[in-house]
């Protein structure tokens, strides 16, 4: 390479279809600057993110998790969001407790109507990777 | 070439095989293994968790890499193995006679380019068993003793302060001419000691095998017998008893993608197990060998018929691995026994 | 170097034919090799055919 | 102290009268002092139980392996099979029937009170024999009493108790038909996840440091799997070994089936392997402690399931195999579960 590339954290964002994959479409629809790193993945419902997709993203050399979905009270499905604050709560600390960067998971509430605040979880998050460097602890090793 | 070797100067031989990588048995988290020597060389371990045959059939080895190039057909690169020259210290006897079985497997009929590359790169040096290193010891039943040279390259033997050291194959002439001047001339006595405690190695009591060379007609015999249910019914499926075994070679190949637009990846062979559910899976869904009394037969029959019948010698050979480390206590000598017992 | 079993010979699929269409499909393949050409085999013999990063299927050859 | 004359005539009167189809319980092993498995089916078979240090076994397992040799053969369920059960296992037969794997009157638990101590961890037990082998070993109130060659050795239970024991709070199986053994709930030898505590207290890079060793260790035998009663699933959605095909199975569905991780025991693999294994099982693990006896290569995975019901205990008021009735973690939630961490 010819000049040394500066390090670009790379992230996997699963976004409830109804409130956060929503509130991103707002952020590119009002013309919003934030980094590109995000990889969404539009997912029925924070309910529905399986900690093995977590896991699955980081054995695939994810940087950075970021769950996202609606508010308490907001679910479309009433109670999705509820399981999802305990799932990944677990996940968050089976993560904390191997050793894996705190900062490396993330989960946030945006609705619908805040793409300004989607702009601003996903640059802070950016941020917050930076520091930390590639993520190697459980990525699978590319060639021998 | 029998040689003295002052326990103090162990460390020097170790150090002077510059060009081998010295592995020795090592405790790590109260397991012992084989690892890289930096430090001195211990050989105070009972034997270790796994056998040594990882050095010549490790658990995965890449086969070759696949390319997809636009247009054209895919590109192989075959990768080899890059293992560098191993001298294995503080091999038990059993294990040692594992390797030339393993040999005749990779070996039979078609050559095994991966496992020959690395097992024409290793030595493997022997410590003779003064006293049995498990509970479950059963060398001598199966041909084999706590004193064997059978697939080693040198054999130590523990005389108390200093080892006696006799060279069994040219590699293993090589591994000591290396370090010549760490060694010294044997005296009568040492003979003489060497030979009692081989002596007393060999008298000591270990568990036994009941007449083993009718194990293959019996169990032929007693392929429908009920027994094997009723052994294996504790049975849990897992791989413990064949993945530690040191004759257990079974091995499956996957390949592993690394990008999808265009196609890249790897061809990985990854070792198998015969007691694993979907082993004998047929694409159809039937599997012959559904239960664990079936699998049970199958690897006993493997270690003490089929084997036996093909090469004229017993796979197992003896190192009680699988008996001490099943969770619920599937024991190979008593389910050989028991079946031979009962055999038409 | 002896000859490395586990190196495939690679082949291109000229012709897939529907024998029994529909959900359960049963299709052949009709191979042609590259450059190895045809490994020999004896009757009754099994050949295993992989497909990169998809899988493989042991097919024995009858004829 | 339990008379196990007691429990063997229970199991024989129960055989006898056809009560129930058979009796797992423990009897003398072919390895030394080590108990094992033992499926009885007639009544003449019920001297073979024995009860001592070495019945660490959970045998809420088989009950597992019998539901599905039924299920596998078409069977009906008919009469309950009985089962011997320390309070940990039926603990995992409460779980086992919150799932409605079978029902209440499918087994009939003969329960054992671990009293006063619990079972022996052999890695514990070879340091203080160093090398000299166990023929037997017997309870005697808070100690062990080994028999080998050199004679009779007793021993502190305190000393070569497994860990799971020593941090138990209610050594009783609450759940039982018949129990033998006095309750002892409540009682503490050590504090509750005092493994744990002790392995959390170092910071987060020797944490990985340690992990990263276990994880590269592991040989991917799956014993931790097929010793666990929790992992019942016909198909470990994170590994193809157990890829259950039936007739009806589409080519398609063959060729795309995900793989989660690969078949090779690397890092990586493991890690996903192990850390999705603890989290089916938040909640619903009851500390048995078997996955850390079967491990051959000793890592520490009950740490990773005591994480999770620590966790489940102190931000969500979580006991597994608590209650048939209750619910499961993971399908439940209050209103006051942790939200801190949510931006």
């Amino acid at each position: 390479m010819s000049e040394q590339q500066p390090y670009e954290p790379k992230i996997v964002a699963f976004l409830c279809k109804w409130c956060s994959s929503a509130g991103s479409d707002l952020a590119g629809v009002s013309r919003i600057q934030y980094p590109a790193n995000a990889t969404p993945i539009t997912v029925p419902c924070t309910g529905a993110v399986s900690p093995m997709y977590i896991l699955s993203a980081f054995n695939k050399g994810a940087d950075g998790v970021l769950v996202s979905g609606c508010h308490i009270g907001d679910c479309h499905y009433l109670e999705g969001n509820y399981l999802a604050r305990r799932k990944m709560y677990l996940i968050m600390k089976l993560l904390d407790f191997i050793g894996v960067e705190h900062d490396r998971f993330r989960m946030s509430w945006v609705s619908a109507a805040e793409g300004a605040k989607f702009a601003q979880v996903v640059t802070d998050f950016v941020n917050d990777l930076q520091p930390l460097g590639p993520q190697d602890k459980l990525k699978r090793a590319e060639s021998k | 070439m029998e040689k003295i070797l002052d326990k103090k100067r162990l460390d020097d031989w170790a150090a002077a095989l510059t060009n081998y990588e010295v592995q020795a048995p090592s405790q790590e988290d109260g397991i012992w293994g084989f690892q890289p020597v930096n430090g001195p060389v211990r050989l105070d371990h009972t034997n270790t968790k796994q056998p040594p045959k990882e050095f010549a059939f490790p658990q995965r080895e890449v086969f070759f890499t696949f390319e997809q190039i636009k247009g054209e057909a895919p590109r192989l690169t075959q990768v080899l193995p890059q293992a560098p020259r191993h001298a294995v210290f503080g091999v038990r006897p059993c294990d040692g006679r594992g390797v030339p079985r393993m040999d005749k497997v990779f070996n039979d009929h078609v050559e095994d380019t991966y496992y020959n590359t690395r097992r024409k790169n290793v030595a493997y040096v022997g410590l003779a068993c003064n006293k049995p290193p498990s509970a479950n010891c059963f060398c001598l039943s199966v041909g084999g003793s706590p004193v064997s040279t059978d697939g080693l390259d040198v054999l130590m033997t523990d005389l108390g302060d200093r080892y006696f050291v006799a060279a069994v194959t040219d590699a293993g002439k090589a591994l000591m001419a290396e370090a010549a001047k760490v060694f010294s001339e044997p005296s009568a006595t040492d003979q003489k000691q060497v030979k009692q405690a081989h002596a007393a190695a060999v008298a000591h009591p270990q568990r036994a095998v009941n007449n083993p060379d009718q194990a293959p007609a019996k169990l032929k015999a007693s392929f429908k017998s009920p027994l094997w249910d009723e052994l294996a019914r504790a049975c849990i499926g897992c791989g413990i008893c064949t993945f530690l075994c040191p004759t257990c070679h079974c091995f499956d190949i996957n390949d592993e993608v690394h990008g999808k637009a265009p196609l890249k990846g790897q061809r990985v062979r990854t070792w198998d197990n015969c007691q694993f559910p979907d082993f004998t899976m047929h694409s159809s869904g039937h599997n012959p060998r559904e239960g664990t009394g079936a699998r049970l037969r199958q690897r006993v029959g493997h270690k003490f018929q089929y084997f036996y019948e093909n090469f004229g010698m017993h796979q197992c050979v003896g190192c009680g691995r699988c008996i001490t480390e099943c969770p619920v206590g599937i024991d190979i000598i008593n389910v050989v026994n028991k079946v031979a017992e009962n055999a038409a | 170097m002896p000859h490395n079993i586990y190196l495939p010979n690679l082949a291109r699929v000229i012709y897939i034919k529907d024998e029994v269409p529909g959900e359960r499909a049963i299709r052949t393949f009709h191979l042609e090799p590259l450059d190895g050409g045809w490994f020999d085999h004896e009757c009754g013999q099994c050949a295993m055919l992989s497909v990169f990063g998809r899988g493989e299927a042991l097919i024995s050859i009858a004829s | 102290m339990i008379n196990l004359k007691d429990v063997r005539d229970a199991a024989r009167d129960m055989l006898a009268k056809g009560e129930v189809r058979a009796v797992i319980g423990y009897r003398r092993g072919s390895r030394g002092m080590f108990a094992e498995p033992a499926f009885l089916d007639r009544p003449e078979e019920a001297d073979e139980l024995v009860w001592d240090p070495t019945c660490f076994h959970n045998l809420s397992l088989y009950l597992v392996h019998d539901r599905k040799h039924l299920a596998h053969a078409g069977k009906k369920s008919g009469a309950p099979v009985a089962i011997v059960a320390k309070g940990c296992d039926a603990r995992s037969i409460v779980v086992l029937l919150q799932e409605h794997y079978f029902g209440r009157d499918d087994v009939y638990i003969i329960g054992v009170s671990c009293e006063g101590t619990g079972v022996v961890d052999e890695r514990k037990l070879a340091r203080h024999l160093n090398g000299a082998q166990a023929s037997n070993a017997a309870f005697d109130g808070d100690d062990f009493v080994f028999t080998t060659a050199q004679g009779e050795k007793r021993l502190p239970a305190r000393e070569v108790m497994a860990d799971r024991c020593l941090e138990c709070r209610n050594p009783f199986p609450k759940e039982h038909n018949l129990v033998y053994g006095e309750d002892k709930t409540g009682r503490q030898l050590e504090a509750p996840f005092a493994a744990l505590d002790r392995f959390e207290a170092q910071g987060a890079g020797e944490r990985w440091e340690n992990w990263a060793r276990h994880f590269d260790r592991c040989i991917r035998c799956f014993a931790c799997r097929s010793v666990c009663p929790m992992c019942y699933c016909d198909e470990c959605v994170v590994d193809s070994i157990t890829f259950p095909i039936s007739t009806e199975t589409t080519a398609d569905e063959k060729a795309n089936r995900i793989r989660w991780i690969e078949r090779s025991a690397a890092r990586s693999e493991n890690i996903t392997y192990l850390m999705t294994r603890a989290m089916h099982l938040a909640g619903r693990c009851t500390d048995c402690g078997e996955c850390d006896r079967a491990c051959p290569v000793n890592v520490p995975i009950r740490l990773l399931n005591t994480k999770m019901e620590k966790e489940a205990r102190d931000q969500f008021g979580f006991e597994p195999g608590a209650s048939i009735g209750g619910p499961s973690l993971v399908a439940s939630f209050l209103d006051k579960d942790p939200g801190e961490f949510i931006r």
